[in-house]
């Protein structure tokens, strides 16, 4: 590591540019209320803190200076133009409460891209406000209860998941007061189907899927799974997180499902900005649209304008002290408008044949596709399960190699169910050049890992600091620097 | 395509390597049923440069004039620096740092973090980040209920003073566990202490100052709670409190739980997002603090370096019983916020602090110097405050954009005659001249 | 002391190490009668915050409207990532890359550079980079006095076509050294080569597309100087050359040294500047070239790396007989145009090319469509274009400006009859409606 | 080094978000005129150009990472504001055309910051054309020559430069079409008087100074120099390189400098950009003002306008097709801004008070400074040669050690006749600590280079590539790709 920011602190130095004129106005508030000690702020010059974060920067792995196949996370490339478009100063210097008369530039976009959503997920109406795909969730999950509250149907306390299932999932199942039912999954990375009949019964909401599933395979008898939960009075909601695999060439609201969300952070390219902020609106289908959470955006003959709970009597509510994150709303309006419909069915194309490319490459190479008779989606699971057993190197020894070879490591250990697991996502702005040179690296690590080990085990060994301990770090906890 | 590298040549031979003729093979498992056809009713894509141009235009139309809305956005003035190096590729294209290795940057960056707001809000520790102030409330409720397991009560009161959009945020999330929202109303604009019944509360939430602009009697709020066997959950700018008593040292032994939004630390309002929620608690509560945290550990050589830790408490880890289904975060805002604090330090967030104190007093004091002008509360405020227009606040509101003067936020059904009321602010980024200008509309308009 | 970092603490501390009391005692060996006590009629030093409102109020006065001039400086579109890119601190905050193991970054993207430049003009070599394109043509001429060494005269036709301000910094710059600068007159906008009597000439210069957007007979002229001894000098627009004749294959064996301003590859109109100038020549000639030049060599491990080279040629080592003075040069902006070449590349380049081609044949049939307008020469030109408006131009460019349309050059004193001519030009970011707006301003002007 | 960007070129790959549509004019163009093969420019998609210049920016070292002591440049903090400033639409989108009566922001900071760099060089106008210190030389140098034309004294063709000067000053004398002669610099670094008087002569058209010198010291005599130059009719030329020694503590023109440059992009803190831009305005006193270049700025009742020939018709003319480095000015004028008359006080003082001490400190350590005796101005030179000599250890090979230790290397060889030289300029904006850092690292490199040569000779060991080969580079040219 390099110094924290406190060490470089000296009291009473500071960045003096960023001064203030005038007088500290502690008479202005009453005495009781004031604070006494000053908080431990560091003191630094402008250089200093310029420097310092520069170079903390510059110890970052990302999208803009390597290859980042973090399965389920869609690390393609993030437009430049898309985040030029948003931090223009008239977005950027826009108060969330201007009136509508002083915002038909925002709302333009906004209203245009709640179309768009609509028609890419084949839903009827989409809402932006949710910031995040588990907030999406959990706009989804309150969806589906407050329409079973409606219908006086309120014995509907579980919603099934695939053991598979990202952990939002069933986490977003709790924090929305429902119990999370697990469904298995079969051998080939489908639901199964006997499985998910025993577990529907009168007390399912719904259930929630991905598709592709978090397998990285699609689900092929989704009809059938539409059909049983469909009939035992349940709903359906799509977990948007690999939409990549499909846009434009297969809608989940054509799939039957009746409520969703979608990552715009990862199928609409939005800066993931090193863990956040993403966007998670969420669509539903007719039956489902009225309880939608507010504000939604609206067009009518004077303009466009915001729709509240007043226009919107069954909808959930708010979820945001605003209108979630508009900053990335318009990115992903931007982005849009640079693919259009015609660029979206691209994206597909390409995500699913790079992902196909590499799954072939690395099963060529002896490495394991976790469903070796399954097509790869936009991304594809593999297990390392047989050379950890060979080699006692593991998939997490992999991944701190491939750091060392220029590569951020794929998603480790998700799905749970498969073991020693690699999800692989290399989207479709990657070259086959660079997929060729990560395959290359997996196979040269192979090798690595049958004749010294202990250099794969140890790994990494060409990052600014060596393999950590998170073990220590829960143990000796130590989360602030005073 | 716009940003898809593959040419003619790259496909075909990797088609030849996969042994099949064209992509659609790669979507044989998709039932025909459910394929469609494109997206026939999305435009064809333009350029990057004619994107922009649309976007501009957009954007133009946008531009309002002076700002004295706060309500909960803040119209600050944001060092040069903050943006230029938060959208560097290496914080802008990173994601969540689950390879720690490979995201020391930030990963060492939310350590500071965590200590600057910890530091702020006189508290143990803080987690880097929520979605918001509002839905960061809402997992504070959420976590106290978990926190305080010798209350067997859900009772959550939560003075009506707090932030409208917050309380609803509030009601669409934490009710949904069982939990029950309490609204105590507020006697001229602040939340009348000693009349509360706390009898049975998990906790109890005080926003400060509180949504009017108004000092709120925290410290007895807070020992009170603490008495009935409460927690307290506070709710702050953490702007305001270079110059406020910070919750860590409220009342008896501080608050427990502390809230908030971190857009006054560098975020532009830009519609009211992306900026992110904050929480921070007392050591003995951090395995019930949702969010991320990172943690300082040793590499194998023994040398320093930084992790996400006490991840078993989130929902990859530990899924249903997670302390809340959190995982994209407002990381980036997160960066921006680290930097706008260091780039101010202790004397500039404090000069911030007492630059929108004087100007909302200079503002407040110019305004009600027109006849027709009157403060609603008479109360100590901070930097907004509630003024009585004498006519209806709507209209007033479109006179003054005329003015080029965006002038406070309507207060419609909010409080008592809330019609003729707006709640103003002046932030450091406004100068004499701006409020003179404000003046002068209120005197044309 | 905005940028100063030093306490109080520091200060005393430094002192105490040098033994003195104060920093005064620094300055004792400056002879008392020369120093001056402070600046007084500087004012104060303002907040980042007050210089940035100040500065945005003035730079928001200058917002003029849709931009039909070109005359050297052109309004295209720049991609976004572009100044993302070039303003990341490693390239803005290094200075020339003396430490070559330290500074590959800009190495390597010069030497990127000059591969780029040097395709693009059809020459050998390029250098990163003298000041601007008027200056480049003055070094383009010392430098052909000094290849030519055969010519023992120093006489150097330059035609009146090209730009003026060109030919005035050649002037201001090159007699000095004794060089005799000619004037060619041109005859309908162009140049009558086989007027051009080249006896004893050491070099010739032609400007393609010349000023007024014209294009010359470069083959003509080039295989015309070579019979006569003299060395061809092209001055070229980078971007025309997607679609023009590169220099390098003019006439018999191309032209021996070419130069322009970089300005079209990416970087802002900006008042002007900063740009870049840039040279290309042969190899034969790489001595004489002036300016920086990335070479590829290798490390005492023999890996590929960057140096500066062929220094020698430099100021700090030659001093009086280096081939130029220069030393700082415009390399931030080599930066931003060799990512912009990398962004469009060369269908890119093209497009742009043509869009700007096609805009202005557009633009100008549609204002010579209106029956006061018409076209100066008759002649084919590429983006630029002298149309007669049959008014005083300066009056009717404040009359157009009323409307939002910056409407071209006026060339009073350059050509015949030139009160009433203007120099317009539509780049590919204007667009069919940019246009129409232009003729109704004309129409109702 | 990374592939270059060509070795990632693939025929008809692009970045297809930066097509513009319409056909190819090739028909507008007549067929003799056009180009038959296309320019062989890189082929690659927008993530592959973003990820190579952010990968190969991050190979450099800069102010915002590292202390760049580096001296005669003053490197400096580089003010975000001021770029910010500068990047404003208003002056990035405006052509240096716009009639006068749509330029009155730009021409207000133009006109001010003439203003304020009179105010602080002591001189009676100031011009902002020339685009470097090196184009300000000559500016200067023409200046001298049109002066003495003007009085029909042609036979002024010499310009005097100390032995010490910087590279440039002959180098401007022979573009001017003057003879430079070189004076002595005396064993304290001071011009020796008597050569002086040696070399001055009716052919003296004028003698060309830094001060401080280039020896980083104080020209004390400069009274006597110019009363010598000035009684042989020659002038004087200030080149302000090193100007932040002595801003708002003593003014060129005060010294009775006739004519002078500022190097904006030293003493006022705009980016050095890898090499440039700078600006290098030149300020004259009322004698040598008639000969400024234009265009100028001047201030009337009807607001601000540009000044040209026909208004000066002495003016030596125009040094550049628009207005000069117009986007480094604004930086300087926000600079100053943000400085003031006090803040520029405060520069000189720092500045000075850093190079005294880090000189002391390594002075202390056993370093040899070049002029013991003297004060340390804002750098300060010291001599490696007895090091040399004992270890075999140059100053190159210091310089490439620092680099490993994480400093950029002072200026090496330079002034030419100090042996093995350092020139050392921390500038204001370094911390106490980061000098004491630096001292420390030359300390230990003197130990390694006592106790293990080699180590320094084989420097650098940590950086992109190992020692580069620059007579290779000149052997075996290779300046372009293809
Ligand atoms: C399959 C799946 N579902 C849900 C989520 C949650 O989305 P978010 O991180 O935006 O909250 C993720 C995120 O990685 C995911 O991969
Ligand atoms: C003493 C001195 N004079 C002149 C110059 C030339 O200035 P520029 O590089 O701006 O042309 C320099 C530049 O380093 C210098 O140090």
């Amino acid at each position: 590591m390099v110094d924290t920011i406190f060490e470089k602190s000296r009291p009473s130095r500071r960045a003096a540019a960023q001064r203030i004129e005038g007088e500290v106005a502690h008479q202005l508030i009453p005495e009781p209320y004031r604070r006494t000690s000053p908080p431990a702020l560091p003191e630094v010059s402008e250089l200093q803190a310029v420097r310092h974060f520069t170079n903390l920067a510059r110890r970052n792995f990302s999208i803009d200076t390597h290859f980042y196949p973090l399965g389920s996370c869609t690390m393609k490339y993030n437009p430049r133009g898309a985040h030029r478009a948003a931090m223009q100063d008239g977005f950027l210097k826009r108060h969330p409460l201007t009136p509508t008369s002083h915002s038909q530039g925002v709302l333009a976009c906004l209203f245009e891209l709640q179309e768009i959503l609509q028609n890419v997920t084949g839903t009827a109406q989409v809402c932006l406000t949710p910031m995040a795909g588990a907030q999406g969730e959990l706009t989804g999950a309150l969806m589906i209860k407050a329409y079973h509250a409606d219908n006086n149907d309120h014995e509907r306390t579980e919603i099934i998941v695939p053991t598979a299932a990202h952990g939002t999932n069933p986490a977003t199942a709790s924090m929305a007061g429902l119990v999370a039912k697990e469904v298995e999954v079969d051998a080939d990375g489908d639901v199964d189907l006997e499985s998910l009949k025993r577990v529907v019964s009168a007390k399912t909401a719904g259930v929630m899927l991905t598709n592709p599933s978090t397998c990285a395979v699609f689900e092929r008898r989704i009809q059938a799974i539409s059909d049983i939960v469909h009939d035992a009075g349940g709903l359906l909601y799509y977990d948007g997180a690999n939409l990549n695999a499909i846009l434009g060439r297969a809608r989940p609201g054509d799939m039957q499902f009746d409520v969703l969300h979608l990552n715009l952070h990862k199928t609409f390219a939005t800066p993931h900005g090193g863990g956040g902020p993403g966007a998670g609106p969420v669509g539903a289908n007719e039956r489902l649209a009225p309880y939608l959470p507010t504000p939604m955006v609206t067009k009518s003959d004077d303009g466009y304008r915001w729709v509240d709970e007043s226009e919107r009597p069954k909808s959930i509510g708010r979820l945001s002290a605003f209108m979630g994150n508009v900053g990335i709303l318009l990115r992903a309006y931007a982005y849009s408008l640079l693919l259009g419909g015609n660029g979206m069915c691209n994206v597909s194309e390409y995500a699913t044949l790079n992902a196909n490319y590499l799954m072939k490459r690395l099963a060529d190479a002896g490495f394991h596709p976790a469903y070796p008779d399954r097509r790869a989606t936009h991304e594809f699971a593999i297990s390392l399960r047989q050379e950890a057993k060979e080699t006692g190197v593991t998939a997490m020894d992999f991944a701190k190699r491939l750091l060392d070879y220029g590569f951020h490591a794929p998603t480790t250990y998700f799905p749970l169910l498969i073991p020693e697991c690699f999800l692989i996502e290399p989207t479709e702005t990657e070259t086959k050049e660079e997929l060729d040179a990560f395959a290359d690296a997996m196979i040269a690590i192979l090798r690595e890992a049958q004749q010294n080990p202990e250099l794969v085990k140890q790994a990494p060994h060409q990052q600014s600091v060596g393999r950590l301990d998170e073990v220590h770090a829960v143990r000796h906890l130590d989360v602030t620097a005073h | 395509m716009p940003f898809i590298p593959h040419t003619h040549a790259d496909k075909d031979s990797m088609l030849e390597t996969l042994g099949i003729a064209s992509t659609e093979e790669l979507f044989d498992e998709i039932p025909k049923n459910i394929q469609c056809d494109g997206l026939p009713d999305v435009p064809d894509g333009i350029s990057e440069m004619s994107m922009l141009r649309h976007m501009a235009e957009r954007a133009h139309n946008d531009t309002t004039g002076i700002c004295f809305l706060g309500a909960g956005c803040y119209d600050h003035y944001i060092p040069a620096a903050v943006w230029d190096i938060a959208s560097r590729g290496e914080f802008l294209t990173a994601y969540t740092p689950y390879q720690a290795e490979a995201s020391q940057g930030t990963l060492q960056l939310v350590y500071e973090f965590q200590t600057m707001l910890a530091s702020l809000t006189a508290m143990d520790v803080a987690n880097a980040s929520v979605y918001d102030g509002a839905s960061a409330l809402a997992e504070a409720i959420l976590m106290a209920v978990r926190v305080n397991r010798k209350s067997k009560s859900r009772r959550v009161l939560v003075p009506a003073s707090t932030h409208p959009f917050y309380l609803a945020t509030v009601k669409s999330i934490v009710t949904h566990q069982g939990i029950d929202v309490e609204i105590v109303p507020s006697v001229d604009g602040v939340t009348p202490i000693s009349d509360i019944d706390l009898d049975e509360a998990v906790a109890v939430v005080l926003q400060q100052p509180n949504f009017f602009g108004v000092l709120e009697d925290a410290d007895s709020l807070t020992t009170k709670a603490h008495e009935a066997g409460a927690l307290m959950i506070g709710v702050v700018n953490p702007m305001t409190l270079a110059l406020l008593k910070p919750p860590g040292d409220w009342g008896d032994t501080g608050a427990d739980i502390v809230c908030g939004d971190g857009q006054p630390l560098g975020i532009p309002m830009a519609s009211g997002g992306p900026s992110f929620g904050f929480l921070c608690t007392r050591m003995a509560h951090v395995r019930q603090l949702p969010g991320r945290i990172a943690g300082r550990t040793q590499d194998k050589d023994g040398n320093d370096g930084f992790v996400l830790t006490l991840q078993a408490r989130e929902q990859h880890i530990r899924r249903a019983k997670a302390t809340s289904n959190i995982c994209t975060n407002q990381g980036l805002l997160v960066t921006a916020a680290t930097i706008y604090m260091t780039l101010l330090g202790p004397q500039g967030l404090v000069e911030v602090a007492s630059a929108c104190v004087r100007n909302t007093h200079l503002l407040v004091d110019r305004l009600t110097s027109h006849p027709n002008v009157t403060k609603h509360f008479n109360t100590p405020f901070f930097h907004e405050c509630v003024l009585d227009f004498g006519e209806p606040a709507d209209k007033l509101q479109q006179k003054f954009l005329k003015h080029g003067i965006l002038g406070g936020h309507p207060l419609t059904g909010l409080i008592e005659k809330g019609e003729q009321s707006m709640l103003v602010c002046a932030t450091e980024a406004r100068s004499e001249q701006d409020i003179e200008r404000y003046y002068e509309a209120l005197e044309n308009g």
